[in-house]
């Protein structure tokens, strides 16, 4: 559909060119290939491939989560610090009122230009922003608030310092904690969901993902690196991951896809907003009157059903323990 | 991730240095090494102290009491939920890795006894796939778990991981979140984690589980970080210093219990297991390790391009 | 522990500089300031932005609302229990930080509102022996604590201390264990406890319930830090960076949520009340704060020496 | 006594010279002067005054933490790091088996040489000391394990780094989650304990002291400096402190004194130390069966009646709150 795209648009600009160099009248022409370009565009922003996804994902005009935060909250309180070593400014944390009672906002901070991209990291935060993180969600724990995170990361920042303070210990320990914290945790994917920086924050009772974002496990570009030497071939990478929400709705691990305005999110920043606000508040509500015990409960069943493993001649997933085994 | 698909170059060192013959030549020191003295030695360098991989069947061969282990779920089996392709199918790489390391996944789960302390272990098998966590190891851990909470046994797990396996996309993903939640419920009922991080702790894996552990332990030299090496250098565009994500670096910033030599980690953790709770098997408390047979080399050699 | 014995420099300076006149020189950038104008801008330099230190009740009638605050506990006084002589004994120091201050102790207590929301709130006073964590202060932060958690209301406790009260002893270092086991009910019950740290916190009260909170603020260039910037220098044998220990400082090293100018405390404060579950008094919720009269200069002067 | 004593020892010279020097045959007076000296000393060894018992707290050859370990545990785990910085030498932390059960055992760590000294920061931990502790006392709790605190230290280091990384907040932290871990914690002052530093891992339910240990706010010195400008005045400022076991058994915070071999500590290391094993045997026996509710309320009770405060014309301490008050 793209070449498709591509080759009217040629068409377009060899007849523009045509009417103005010879003097001929080609306007009616010319405009029935617009009207069919415009068509094109609109059916490539209504079903993008993969690949597309990631670049309307990736957009630097995407709402950033200031904007979500801004359309969720009636006031918003921003923490900052891990209380160990740093304050993380590639992760946003704080406290906000949704709906007249508070929340903990936790989310990945990308940027409005290149500046603002520099000083938080593109969004990609080091073991600091996820301890951050962690505290703010303890906290909402203790206070009896709900939790929203806000996912958009090309992935944790693959630095040095990063290491020497223990990334994966980070990511881990939010993980791990995540699972045990007795409030509800609704996460949405806005943008970008990177592999591990971006599960660092997301696991949740309800997983909701905006039309055109994704949710890999790694790049389409590292991917396409691996598999064939070639990070050109990303396009091909992108489609074979089944990053996108429809994909990951099927595996069944997205609870529900917010839909985006035509031609993506950037286009209409305050529709593409609202939509993820409204459906944030519907989320919080089904939680609120849930028991704690039950909570955790269906939280282990969420995620102990995920995946596709065949046992014997059976296709299962997250089945109990068998009870015997063979000795070797 | 760490690109196991890409020849490993100590392992592509290691298999060039190790023919069929008598002596082997040692991929840190270079010294050449008589076979059988290596494999007594359980396969460190005598000259250097250098820790070869272990297949996870040696691996648990090593630790365990003889006749203590019983395997479990060793009949799941990889779907190919994504349809996925690259060269080969996905299904043709499993059947080429289980050919040519014995083993049905990348990770041996089941029961065992270490000087007689009861224990559910796991230990995962780099040959297979880099010892990559994808739906079936997910779900091994996850059972695992379960199990160790069902008997109050600690859990024990050898890892050995580049982390995630993409040819399962973002379910492989997500088997960080489920075995987090599994793993979330033993230390609420304190039940012990124990992992053990070999060479290579690296990707999803070393950010879920493998730093979950109550305890921490890892192997000499072992390589341990969330981004390979190759990949921070891109980032930073320089060189790592030498020594930069090995276990004793990790120890030294705090995010280790202990690096134990492979020499003692038997006793380690016995002592780790009394420590946290294990109940004795009395008929195994006197137990001699199970010991291996012949070298199996598996481990050490790259899988193909 | 801060030696707030010795003349502090600043608050030296400072009272060198405001006599009884109608201009004050800034401690700081040294600019001359009309003594009203510094007074409406509550006490921060116009030009420079310095935050001279304030009373504690001048504190509290920067942040609450007007009538809203019942004092708790105004007669608590502390005992003698060493026998504390130096050069005068310490009911002699005592009874000469009341005249001086006007206030019992080192801190003042009760219940308030912020724009209508409920808090138990403390108020601690530098210019009290330093701000000194002895019995009393233990004492009546440990029922605050306690009357905070019977209400359900947030703690919010205004801090300005040295340290530990010498001339109590150990008594007074296990006063940061006793307001922590009080502090720590608060954490089981989920009421926040919310700290605003003011210059200087230091020693053992920065070492307890200041870093407690759940919400940790700061005024702008408040000195914080467990040891005194003398000591740190005698051990590193250099002087400290400019900035060292200052709030920004720490905002920057992660241990503060904000940095907050004393011209958005109560709003800040307010903020915070409600985000943290404190229930609003209707007949409050439009009050203004309560302000304050003439000029308390008690904080900013040197206690003798 | 220490006057006296200086005074006979002179004498003893004294004659002793003249014996030499003058040939007269005083053998028998210096026998009875002798005896006498000896007899101070006994006197001195066993009430030392506070400034004396300062010394053997920090005497060089009193038994280190190792040493206790070895007679409480029949087999110990050390554990390191504090999983996001670094692991402090100057605290040691681990598992150790007493009695055929689990305890954990975190103390601070004192060298026995100026090269083990300079290596464990003399026993002053960094913030990365208080966080492994309370990492491991964490461990102990979910594992159903009772807590061991050796304490001995000048104090937390007070560092330009240690300051960086939050002492404050580690030790802040360290005292609020001890308050709150659902397991027994029984604490041994065996040297010196340093104010804050000391502190840190010193909430608990049985504080034990041993008999010439120290337990103060300040150091005499430091003490000593504020107070007078004059830091050899030390020994004043010691006996005003009222810092030493039986001082503080009067003020109800010393749960139990563990007699020394006479002399002090290092002269029986041994001995010394096999008390100390023996009484944290028996309290941690006693605290065994204790339901963890009712552990965690006499804790609170514990600490909230320390201090001495005067209420209108009453002496109270950790009394209930008032009903009322006054507005200003
Ligand atoms: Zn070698
Ligand atoms: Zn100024």
């Amino acid at each position: 559909m793209d070449r498709d795209l591509a080759e009217v648009e040629r068409e377009i600009a060899d007849l523009r060119r045509i009417t103005t160099t010879q003097q001929m009248n080609l306007g009616e022409q010319i405009a029935a290939l617009e009207a069919r370009a415009e068509r094109l565009r609109e059916e490539i922003a209504r079903h993008p491939t993969a690949w597309q996804r990631v670049q309307l994902a990736r957009h630097a005009e995407r709402p950033r989560i200031g904007d979500y935060i801004a359309a969720l909250t009636s006031e918003f309180l921003e923490l900052h610090g891990d209380r160990a070593f740093g304050d993380d400014p590639a992760m946003v944390a704080g406290l906000g009122m949704i709906d007249g009672r508070p929340a903990a906002i936790v989310g990945h901070a990308k940027g409005r230009d290149t500046r603002e991209n520099i000083a938080r990291r593109f969004g990609m935060p080091n073991p600091e922003g996820y301890r951050k993180a962690l505290r703010v969600m303890t906290l909402a724990e203790r206070l009896h608030a709900p939790i929203v995170t806000l996912i958009d990361t090309a992935g944790a920042f693959p630095g040095k310092e990063a290491e020497e303070r223990g990334q994966s210990e980070a990511i881990a320990r939010s993980l791990l904690e995540m699972a045990r914290l007795r409030t509800p945790i609704v996460a949405v994917i806005t943008g970008e969901g990177g592999s591990g920086g971006a599960l660092g924050i997301g696991l949740c009772d309800v997983l909701l993902m905006v039309e055109h974002a994704v949710y890999s496990v790694i790049s389409p570009e590292g991917c396409a690196a691996i598999l064939w030497r070639d990070g050109s071939r990303a396009p091909e990478a992108a489609e074979a991951l089944r990053l996108t929400a429809h994909d990951l709705a099927t595996f069944g691990i997205v609870d529900e896809i917010i839909p985006e305005p035509p031609g993506g999110a950037h286009r209409h920043r305050d529709d593409a907003v609202a939509a993820v606000a409204e459906s944030v508040r519907r989320h919080l509500a089904a939680c609120a009157g849930r028991p704690k015990e039950s909570l955790i409960a269906a939280r282990y069943e969420k995620y102990r059903r995920i995946g596709r493993v065949r046992e014997g001649s059976a296709v299962v997933a997250g089945t109990t323990p068998t009870a015997g085994g063979q000795a070797v | 991730m760490l690109d196991w698909l890409a020849r490993p170059k100590r392992a592509a060192a290691a298999r060039r240095d190790i023919p069929a013959g008598l002596w082997v030549k040692c991929p840190r020191c270079a010294n050449l090494v008589y076979r059988k003295e290596l494999e007594r030695g359980l396969r460190v360098c005598p000259r250097c102290g250098f820790h070869r991989r272990l297949s996870a069947a040696d691996r648990l061969a090593l630790v365990l009491d003889r006749g203590s282990f019983v395997e479990t779920d060793a009949d799941l089996e990889p779907e190919d939920p994504l349809g996925f392709v690259d060269e080969r199918t996905y299904p043709e790489r499993v059947a080429e890795y289980r050919r040519r390391t014995g083993q049905s996944e990348a990770i041996i789960t089941g029961t065992g006894t270490v000087e007689g302390a009861r224990a559910v272990v796991g230990a995962m098998e780099f040959g297979f796939m880099g010892g990559s966590l994808g739906s079936v190891v997910g779900e091994k851990i996850s059972r695992s778990a379960d199990r160790a909470l069902e008997h109050r046994w600690p859990l024990v797990l050898f890892v050995a991981s580049g982390g995630a396996r993409m040819q399962e996309g973002t379910l492989s993903l997500l088997q960080m979140a489920k075995t987090s939640v599994a793993v979330a419920r033993l230390a609420d009922a304190g039940v012990a984690l124990i992992t053990v991080l070999c060479d290579p702790t690296t990707g999803g894996v070393a950010a879920s589980f493998a730093f979950q552990g109550d305890i921490i332990i890892a192997e000499p030299g072992a390589l341990i970080g969330f981004a390979g090496p190759r990949v921070i250098e891109q980032t930073i565009r320089q060189k790592l210093p030498d020594g930069f994500q090995t276990a004793e670096f990790l120890l030294q910033h705090g995010f280790l219990d202990a690096v134990v030599p492979r020499a003692e980690l038997r006793a380690a953790l016995a002592r780790i297991l009394r420590l946290t709770n294990a109940p004795v098997d009395p008929q195994m408390a006197g137990a001699a390790a199970q010991g291996w047979g012949e070298p199996a080399d598996a481990a050490d050699e790259p899988p193909p391009a």
